[in-house]
This record gives C-alpha cells, structure tokens and sequence, in this order.
C-alpha cells in the first residue's frame, strides 16, 4: 500500500546548521506527490517557531522563517510542543502565527496517524 | 514485491548512516523489490566521484549494482559544486520528483545523521 | 498496530533515548513498537549498561544489526532481549511495520 | 587561573550541559572560569528557560556573541548576566586566558 | 602581538562553525595579530572553489583579506576528492606541520560540529 | 607564552563516524611539534578504550583501535572516566592494556594542566 502521510518532527535547533532548512526543503516537495504532511517542532526545534526569528541569516540568505512561512501557506499543518516552549522561557505569544502549540503526548496521535515519520 | 523509497542525508564521514542505506537498499534489491536511494544535502557527496582518493580509505560506495534506482538532489550537487562529478548511473533529481516518488512508494524512510 | 522505530542514538544522550522509550510508550497502546538499533546505537544495548535497562524496561521489541554488533567487539555482551539481525531480516522489518519512524 | 570555555553546546542536550556545569565548578577553584556561547549555544541563555537557569547557578562569567543573538531574533531576551560581546571582545578573551576549553 | 592557530572541523553546512571561525580569525588579523587556520576532515570543503553553486546561498567565504594564512589537511583533500580544486592561497599542509605551528602559537583553539 | 601542552577529551563513540579518528591522528601531529599531549576517553568515548574492539572496520580500513595503539606507542598518556564505563555496563577488564582508568574529578586536573583542551 503506497505511502499517503507523512509527518516530519524538527528537534534540531533552527540557525547554526543547514540541516533542518533542508529537510524542510524536502519535505515540502512531499506535497508534489499530493501526501498528506505535519510538521512538528519539539525539543530545541521549537525555536523555529520564534514570530522574531529574522528572515535573513547574517549572510543574507533566507532563514528557516522562509519555509516555516511556505509550509503554513500551502496549508501544512504546523505544531510546536507546549513542555519544550516552557522548558525554553518561550510563551506561546512568542510562537508564529498560525503553528499549533500542543501538548507533547499528541506527538504520538500525529505519528500513529502517519504511514512514515522522521525526526531530525 | 514492494516499492521501497529511501532518503539518506548523511555524509561520507557519517559512515554508519551510510552504510545502513546501501546496506538495506541492496538487500532489499537482491529479495526482488524496487528500491530507490535519494540523496539529499551532504548525502550527494557519496555520489561524488574520486572519494577515497589515492588512500581509498573514504566513502562507502553506492554503486547499487544495477538493481539500485539512485537520484540526488541537483540543487545541493550545485551548491556543493560536485553536480559535474557525479557519475552517469546516478539520475540527477528533485525534490518535487522525491515527493512524487515517495508517493509511490509503499515504505519512506530517512536515513540521517 | 505494528509501528518499526530506525535508530542509531548514540548511548549518551540520554534524553534523546528518554524521549524515545516515552513515545513508545505512548505509541504501543495495543499495539506492538519494534525498535531497530544500527551503528554506534547498538552500544545501547550491551548488557550491565543503563541504556540497556531503560530500553528493556519500555514496551520494545530490540533488534541489533548483527555486523554493527561485530563491528564494535560486542558478540556475546548484549542483553538477551536484543535480538540481533542481518539485512534481509531488516528488510522485512520494514516491510511488514505498518508505520515507520526513522531518525528518533 | 583565568579558564576560558568556548561552545554551541545545543539547549536540549541537558547531560552535555550539566558536565559542562560540573567541570565549570571543578575548575573554578580559585579562580574564574568564563564561558563563551556562538550559534545556537546562544539559545542557551533566554531568560526563564532551564538552561539559562543551570548555567547562572554555575560558577560562570558568561558571555554570547551578540551577532548570534541578533541573527536569531533573541535582542532583550537573555538573562542578564550573560553579557553580549563582539569578535573584537572574543579576540581579547582568548588572549587573556590562560587555558582554553573548545567544544566542551 | 600574539599568534593563534584556529582549527576548523566542520562542514559548510554546519555555519555556525564555520562563521565563528572566519569572524575570530579576521578580529584577530584585524588587530594585528598573527593567525593561522588549519581546516581538518569536513573543513576541506569550505576551501573548495565554487562552493553556493549558482544559488550563491552555501558556503562561507574563508577568504583570509590576506591577512589569516590557510592551510588544509592535504590528506583530507585528497581523500574528498577535493584537493585540485583548492584555490592557491590556500596552502597544502599535514597534521605534522600543524603540530610545529600549534608550538609556535600562543593559543589554540579548535572549532568542531 | 607559546602552547606546550594539549589535551584532548573524545566523548564521542569510536566507530560510526570518522568524527574521533579524525581528531585523534591530528592530535598526534602534535607530537611533532614536541607538545605535551593527553588523550582522554569520556562519556560515549570510553567505547574506544574496549579491548575487543576490531582492528578493521567491515570496509576493511584500519579502526580507531590502530590510532590508539599508535598514541600508546609515542607514549601519549592515554585515560577512560571510570563513571562513564561504569554506566556503559564496562569494567576495568574490559579496558586496552596501558589505558589508565580515572575518577571523573580527575578530568578538570588534566584541563588544569593543559594550556588548551578540546572536547570531540
């Protein structure tokens, strides 16, 4: 039975490391194969969802804020996990409009509900 | 038979990531079912030929030995600057094709460092 | 359900494993959660160690990748419920999990 | 003795942190251990997250560099003693220390 | 005016590191210090001419303004395949000879992913 | 006051990534320039140290365990934290000949004594 969702989970930081900017990269190309695709932000991946996050990296390309926004307008759902904002002094008035703040045990409703999850 | 996707996004020197991929991509060729290997970010190094240099301690080689359907990321082979030294058997790509592949697919998994 | 974790964690860090036992925990209602260690993660395994007793303790199912095991001088010092496997055996656990979660 | 820790120690990995409060505490005796943070080691230091609060408790001068505060949306979010310095301040760091400590 | 010798071990991806080592290395070159970088294993690639492709948006230029003298593991090179396609102004060097300098030098800081 | 000693301090494990062999033959090229350099094994690095560990990896090339002994025969002063094999489910036993076991306090005395160290 092919693969029909896909749930992506960001635990790595957002700035110092390309990693998480291309994994979202990919991830959005998902949506060429019409899957159905989350994103999560949990542990020090929450930091993506920072509403002050610049949009530009001190070089001047696009930050991860880019893709974060690209993901919200082609309608991906975006969560960040509440205990890791607050383990972090972030509230959710610090979180990015339209991303999700849940709890951490409904990480393992959006996994089961996926046919393949990664985590970063 | 099944239809496997594998995404490998670890570079040479991450070789346990590395030979994981190549390890379950052949396996799972030998037992007759279509895999294919996309390689992503510091993963399209592997395809980079002349890796090992002249001590041929370096790389785990991806040659899929026919059976292997191999792509890369064309975008992270041209910042890499190694787009031209990929050799031909592996099929220069997108990730809006990966997508399209991944859907049909009946397994997706990464592989990363 | 059959849900297959892919893992190659490295000993210690032990919230990265503490996070992945607590989301299996959550994940095995009714259901089976296999996880499959490969690399410097079957260091996890080795017997006597406190990776291995908070991976035995969760509602895993452990595999090894047996060359990996090999590799790293640990034939014979893994804890019994770590079962070690080839690439054909890896194969079919992917293929008959019916979610994957790789990368935890 | 002046001791001069430099990192970009990430946030969530709480057990390199606390070995790296632990070998702060030993090394401190008798004299002053700073602790210079870049790239996302910054994020270490917002207010009212764990981190920072471990890190304050220690024996640490510490310091961030200011552009990786800057790049990362964090102006007026960092507890107050952590200090924000520029490469020209980090130059004078090293040189004024009499042992270094990289990738702690 | 005092010597520091910087070693780099991180790939361009990894930029954080890769950043801070720039920016101390010119502070220090600035002031009017001698500095020396060393760049081992994935550190070779920032070397690599070409690096950002034509999306210009990978890679920190590790261009020393003269006044940071580079060297690189040629072994490393060698192994990445890598090694022809270093600029002159970067200098070949080995762990032997980054030992001497490291002697020479009075501190020494290594920056690593 | 130029740098005349140097330890190293590898936490990371020995054989899925050519992280720490990397950093243990640079650090050898230290003895070229007459330093005084300590190896010392911490946290997932006191894997290193294992006796049993296999000369060659299954690709063939030579394994960490080759520059261990290279570093023992230039008669580097080469330590494992106690508590760190202890954790791993290691005894003393299961340690290289010549590798000497320490109590974790004793790490931030090498430090002390090192113009710099670096963690890996």
């Amino acid at each position: 039975m092919p693969v029909k969702s896909v749930c992506a989970v960001v635990c790595r930081p957002p700035v110092g490391s390309r990693d998480s900017w291309e994994i979202m990269r990919f991830s959005m190309g998902l949506l060429a194969g019409d899957l159905d695709y989350r994103l999560v932000f949990a542990g020090d991946g929450v930091y993506h969802v920072l509403e002050d996050l610049p949009p530009k990296t001190p070089e001047g390309r696009d930050s991860v804020q880019r893709l974060l926004e690209d993901s919200l307008d082609f309608d991906v759902e975006v969560y960040a996990v509440e205990e890791d904002l607050a383990a972090r002094g972030l509230q959710p008035r610090d979180v990015a409009a339209r991303v999700e703040v849940i709890p951490a045990r409904r990480v393992a409703e959006l996994i089961r509900q996926a046919d393949a999850t990664y985590f970063v | 038979m099944a239809a496997l996707f594998i995404l490998l996004k670890a570079a040479p020197e991450e070789e346990q990531h590395v030979r994981f991929a190549r390890n379950l991509a052949q396996a799972a060729a030998a037992q007759g079912h279509s895999v294919t290997l996309f390689a992503l970010g510091e993963g399209v190094y592997n395809l980079a030929a002349g890796l090992g240099g002249q001590h041929g301690d370096y790389g785990i080689s991806l040659d899929g030995q026919g059976a292997v359907r191999v792509l890369y990321c064309h975008y992270n082979a041209e910042q890499r600057a190694v787009a031209e030294r990929i050799p031909q058997g592996f099929e220069s790509s997108a990730t809006s094709q990966a997508g399209i592949l991944v859907a049909r697919s009946d397994r997706f998994v990464t592989i990363s460092a | 359900m059959a849900i297959l974790m892919i893992s190659a964690l490295p000993p210690g860090d032990g919230e990265r494993r503490a996070r992945l036992v607590s989301l299996a925990r959550d994940l095995a209602d009714g259901g089976s959660v296999q996880l499959l260690l490969y690399g410097d993660g079957v260091f996890n395994l080795v017997a006597g160690s406190r990776a291995a007793g908070e991976l035995a303790a969760g509602p895993l199912e452990l595999y090894a990748v047996a060359d990996d095991v090999a590799a790293r001088g640990l034939d014979g010092r893994l804890i019994p419920e770590a079962r070690p496997v080839d690439y054909d055996r890896v194969v079919q656990l992917v293929l008959e999990a019916e979610r994957t979660v790789t990368g935890v």
